[in-house]
């Protein structure tokens, strides 16, 4: 069987499946939370004082790993279906990882280092994580 | 003359369209969040994106979301729930409940963005 | 000329084909050419069942199974063969069951059984449950079945070859010559044995239950090549085919309990076989649906109502079975009935007509499925046959329902063993140049035809029209006399034939045309056949000789065609258990 | 009552790309779109070429693209199709040869590589039935009706895009024999399925349930080999 960029799907299409129905969840909440909740107000302050709290940490976290993983998921689905030159997919396979672990890497530092409003931490030290 | 589109056509492509869409928005989401550790600059570009031209992207994403989210739980409910015999009509369930999602949704958003008015 | 050799070739991919290719298979280099894609093989379109007498719901035996064909044969067939394959049939239907073909089942997990016409208990005392049955889609499910046993074994088929020639010579079977459909060209195929199992030859008439491709080719090649063919004069009519189109409506429909009824909704079968009703075999339910519309009360379509002419159709009424039971048992039966009559089953009665069904007759073989050319039993060395395009003879004068499925898949397999047998002790024999140069010469002669001036559809539908009329259920002198005067008109008007594709590839104008002048060729087996026959016996009823004649006419036909025509000689009947009798239902 | 259909011709031979041309044919009440092709060639243009064979939907020769959908001409009635030109051509998907005839081959190798055969390793009954009740073969009474006519692999556009996903027929084949409780073939057909090439191109997209002409619901049956793969996996 092919194994890698080759390989068959199956976790794939389940972790979509299951991925996506986590999402929904967290999609309600998260439209609920940001646009409707405080009257569709989006400061700092707000976002900041949430992102401040462990729980609301871990479902940001939890909700932006996911749909990281389910969207870029997504691609390689869709290479899979059209991208039939072994070279060519591996190229975009590898792409899509890259793009995907970089975004996922940046979100998650985003919501990891979101300190309360203040004092907050120098610009730099942050920025540095970021990079 | 081409392959007669049925719903499940549709709602594939749809789904695809609206799925790719996502991510790139999560992409720059992600990426504009993520430069944004400084208040001032969140709040100014915060601003800057309540342009309603801005509002009206989003309701494209809203739009996006909602039929990308209940069409996922259509195909579930094919997958899991072996719903073939009334995917067609799920289907169309799909198509109207969005519609009224995203016209609720976009009212305040519109709202906010001064199209309709406080 | 691409010349090919393959120690045995099987023309035909029905179940005849497919179960002699997996017997073969097993010990020599096999070839099956088809005309159309295996799959597609008429066997397929069987709906009812396959006879064996495994007495899953009630105390059936193969012996019943044997004096019930025998009786159904009237007599004509052959006691030791019908002895053969129904002593052996429950053995055979539990390989087809083994091999994964999908069975209705009974409670106790065992096939399940339906009723079929002309099969008994005890001899003839009540019907018998001993058609196996897989819903309305038998033979589909035990052809697709035994394709994907040859898929399996990696058996080589050649798909869309047309076979057009058979080369014999000193008695001997050399090879055949093939038309390849798709590409064109003509293939030439050396062989040590080859196995014809064609099918049948429907398409003779006009109304007909068998697929476009049921053209008899097999039979038009073997009487070429100077062999006979045997009681051909004996084609059966089945009961129910849909109106006009002669679409099959399964006899499993009657087995089920469906009723026959003409325009004043009587049952008329009580007039015509108190006992067994609707289930009375083909020829004589075929035989009394005739005589109702003959006799005025048969059902009108509206046209008929309305220019005030008779109605040349009765009813099957299965309104009283229930939807539910209609689905779940007849499902095809249903489609068929809404796709082609717009008709709901369930709501209104069905109307049906006879139509030309199954051939009796066919290239003469011993037990062993070994080609005979004279009434000694003369083997042609190296030539086969099975299934409908042979003559074993099983049925005789009449087929009894769901015997025929059993026919292929069991003769099949036999000639496939005795092929296998044979094989050590049979060599490849050189072509005869001229023998290719001739097969060659005839498509090149198709090819060549935009000058002519004939239509072939007008000539197939003036055959398929007059073959209706003149020799189809009832039969007399006159009729019959004149049909050989319309053959022939006929077979002189094809010589002048146009055809307007000269295409190479996938040219079925061609093709069409060559299976007509392949039908022109061997019909007046059937005609000359059944002029001299002067009695009445299964299928074969002449009104100006009534009654059977077991005297003069206990014996198979022997058709030959000689300087251009047709000569019968005639061959004993076997004659083991069962001794003629009058047929009762 | 007269009828134009609008036919796809295409000769290889000829160098010119396929084109549609018009036929205006008298039929009968009842006349499926089969009738129609065959007096078109009894009596307009004899070169005019496509498969059939039963007439009966049963064989599955004679499946084309009518009116832009996959169907069996010679169950699809012409008077159901309305009085606008009826558009038939071949089916979309595999190469076309001639006409309306494409090249199978594509579908026959999909179908074998599912290794459509009754696997079980153990000897059966002597002179007895593998038993098997009702129930279980009701599973089997949807699938074993396919008539193997191209039209759902021909409809689907996972197909289109990758001519050695299996596709809807070949997988209907799987199923038929995977949910067969005679059969034990699961661990040999596994990498077949589960592949590349395999279910995971599936994305519901119905074409082939929407258009089969037995009724089958390919999809359905489709899903529960994913969740075989899946639950045998995992
Ligand atoms: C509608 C219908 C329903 C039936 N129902 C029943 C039933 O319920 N029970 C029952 O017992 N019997 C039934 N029968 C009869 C039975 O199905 C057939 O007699 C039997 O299947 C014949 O099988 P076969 O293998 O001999 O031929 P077929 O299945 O007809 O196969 C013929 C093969 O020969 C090939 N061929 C023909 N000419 C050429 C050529 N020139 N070159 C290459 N290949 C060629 C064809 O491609 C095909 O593969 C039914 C018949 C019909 C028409
Ligand atoms: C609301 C909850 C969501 C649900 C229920 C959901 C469900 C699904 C499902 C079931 C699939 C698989 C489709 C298939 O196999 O054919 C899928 C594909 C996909 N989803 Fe989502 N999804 C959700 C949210 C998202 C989000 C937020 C994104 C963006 C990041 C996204 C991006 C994608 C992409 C790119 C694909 C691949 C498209 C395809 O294969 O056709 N989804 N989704
Ligand atoms: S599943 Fe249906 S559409 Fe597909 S090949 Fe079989 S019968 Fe045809
Ligand atoms: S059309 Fe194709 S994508 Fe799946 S549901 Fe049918 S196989
Ligand atoms: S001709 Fe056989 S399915 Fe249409």
């Amino acid at each position: 069987m092919e194994r890698g960029i080759g390989s068959g799907g199956a976790f794939a299409w389940f972790f979509q499946r299951i991925s996506g129905a986590v999402l929904v969840l967290a999609l309600l909440l998260h439209f609920w939370v940001l646009h409707y909740s405080n009257q569709g107000e989006v400061t700092f302050e707000i976002v900041a004082q949430r992102l401040a709290t462990p729980v609301w940490k871990t479902i940001d976290l939890t909700f932006l790993v996911l749909a990281v993983i389910h969207g870029f998921w997504g691609f390689l689905m869709i290479v899979r279906d059209y991208v039939h030159s072994k070279n060519m997919r591996l190229f975009l396979v590898a792409a899509v990882w890259t793009v995907g672990l970089v975004i996922a890497v940046m979100g998650a530092l985003t919501i990891i280092g979101f300190h309360p409003p203040l004092p907050v931490a120098p610009p730099e030290q942050l920025g540095g994580m970021v990079q | 003359m081409r392959y007669k589109w049925k719903s499940g056509q549709w709602a594939f492509v749809l789904h695809r369209v609206s799925g790719v869409a996502l991510s790139f928005y999560l992409i720059m989401h992600i990426y504009v969040v993520s430069s944004l550790y400084d208040p001032q600059n969140f709040d100014t570009v915060m601003a800057f994106l309540n342009q309603p031209l801005f509002k009206i992207l989003e309701i494209g994403l809203l739009a996006a979301v909602v039929f990308h989210g209940l069409n996922g739980i259509r195909v579930m409910m094919i997958d899991f729930a072996n719903a073939t015999r009334v995917h067609a009509q799920i289907f169309w369930v799909v198509l109207a409940v969005s519609a009224v999602l995203i016209a609720v949704g976009a009212v305040p958003f519109l709202m906010h963005a001064g199209v309709l008015g406080h | 000329m691409i010349v090919h050799n393959h120690e045995v070739v099987i023309i035909g991919a029905g179940m005849a084909g497919l179960r002699a290719a997996l017997e073969v298979s097993k010990v020599g280099d096999v070839a099956v050419l088809t005309k159309v894609y295996p799959t597609r093989s008429h066997s397929g379109a069987a709906q009812g069942g396959m006879a064996a007498a495994l007495g899953n719901l009630d105390g059936d035996n193969w012996e019943f199974h044997m004096f019930d064909t025998v009786k159904g044969s009237d007599y004509l067939g052959d006691q030791d063969a019908i002895e053969f394959m129904c002593r052996n049939a429950p053995e055979l239907m539990y390989e087809v069951e083994h091999m994964g073909t999908p069975f209705s089942r009974t409670p106790e997990g065992k096939i399940a059984q339906r009723r079929f016409g002309g099969h008994t208990l005890n001899f003839g005392e009540k019907p018998a449950l001993r058609a196996c049955y897989s819903a309305d889609y038998t033979g589909h499910v035990v052809l697709h079945c035994l394709y994907d046993q040859c898929v399996k074994n990696s058996v080589r088929f050649y798909s869309e070859f047309q076979v057009t020639y058979l080369i014999v010579k000193d008695g001997i079977c050399r090879g055949i010559a093939a038309w390849d459909i798709r590409n064109g060209g003509l293939h030439v195929f050396n062989t040590k044995a080859v196995l014809f199992a064609t099918g049948g030859y429907g398409r003779v008439y006009r109304i007909t239950s068998n697929a476009l491709a049921n053209t008899g080719d097999g039979l038009g090649l073997a009487l070429r090549a100077g062999l006979p063919l045997e009681d051909m004069e004996f084609v059966q009519f089945h009961p129910t085919g849909l109106y006009r189109s002669g679409i099959l409506m399964t006899e499993g429909a009657r087995g089920e309990g469906a009723y026959l009824l003409n325009k004043d909704g009587e049952r008329f079968m009580k007039r015509y076989a108190p006992t067994l009703m609707e289930l009375a075999p083909r020829d004589l339910t075929s035989r009394s649906i005739q005589t109702e519309i003959n006799e005025g009360r048969g059902v009108q379509s509206p046209e008929q109502q309305a220019k005030g002419e008779p109605g040349d159709a009765v009813y099957l009424d299965l309104r009283h079975l229930g939807r539910e039971k209609l689905k779940a048992v007849l499902p095809q039966i249903f489609d068929i009935a809404e796709n082609f009559m717009g008709i709901d089953p369930a709501k209104d009665p069905v109307p049906i007509q006879p139509t030309s069904h199954y051939s009796m007759g066919g290239i003469p073989v011993t037990i062993q499925g070994r080609v005979i050319r004279d009434a000694q039993s003369t083997e042609v060395p190296g030539l086969y046959a099975a299934g409908e395009c042979a003559c074993v003879s099983i049925h005789g004068a009449n087929r009894l329902g769901c015997n025929s499925t059993l026919d292929a898949t069991f003769h099949g397999r036999h000639v496939g063993r005795t092929i296998a047998r044979d094989l050590p002790s049979l060599s490849y024999h050189d072509l005869p140049p001229e023998a290719m140069r001739e097969a060659q010469a005839e498509m090149n002669w198709y090819f060549d035809r935009s000058s002519g001036t004939e239509n072939v559809a007008d000539i197939r539908g003036e055959l398929q029209n007059t073959m209706q009329k003149n020799v189809a259920i009832f039969r007399e002198e006159k009729a019959l006399t004149a049909q050989l005067d319309i053959i022939q008109n006929l077979q002189r008007r094809f010589k002048n034939i146009h055809i307007n594709d000269r295409n190479q590839r996938f040219n079925t104008e061609v093709m069409e045309a060559y299976e007509l002048g392949n039908l022109l060729n061997f019909v007046e087996t059937i005609v000359v056949g059944a002029l001299e026959r002067e009695e009445c016996r299964g299928a074969h009823w002449r009104t100006d000789h009534p009654g059977r004649n077991d005297v003069e006419w206990l014996k198979h036909t022997l058709a030959y065609r000689e300087d251009g025509k047709i000569r019968l000689d005639y061959k004993p009947v076997v004659i083991t258990r069962f001794q003629p009798k009058e047929r009762k239902y | 009552m007269q009828y134009t259909l609008r036919v796809y011709r295409y000769d290889p031979e000829s160098g010119q790309p396929g084109r549609l041309v018009d036929y205006t044919v008298e039929l009968e009440k009842g006349a499926t779109v089969l009738d129609a092709l065959g007096e078109i060639k009894a009596h307009q243009d004899g070169s005019l070429v496509y498969r059939r064979s039963c007439r009966s939907g049963i064989c599955g020769s004679c499946a084309m693209k009518i009116n832009g959908f996959n169907r069996l001409a010679c169950e699809t009635q012409v008077e159901s199709l309305g009085r606008k030109p009826i558009h038939v051509e071949p089916l979309p998907g595999f190469k076309p040869i001639k006409d309306l005839v494409v090249d199978l081959e594509p579908f026959w190798n999909n179908l074998h590589r599912t290794l459509p055969w009754l696997i079980n390793p153990n000897p059966p009954p002597t002179d007895k039935e593998r038993p098997q009740s009702p129930e279980e073969f009701a599973w089997l009474e949807m699938p074993m009706t396919c008539i193997l006519c191209a039209s759902c692999t021909s409809s689907c556009p996972s197909f289109w895009a990758d001519r050695t996903y299996l596709g809807p027929a070949a997988l209907n084949k799987a199923f038929r024999y995977e949910f067969d409780t005679r059969d034990q073939g699961f661990g040999q057909r596994r990498d077949t399925l589960d592949n590349r090439h395999g279910l995971w191109r599936c994305h519901t997209i119905m074409n082939c349930n929407d258009c089969c002409p037995k009724h089958i619901r390919i999809t359905e049956e489709i899903s529960w080999l994913k969740r075989k793969v899946v639950e045998e996996k995992y």
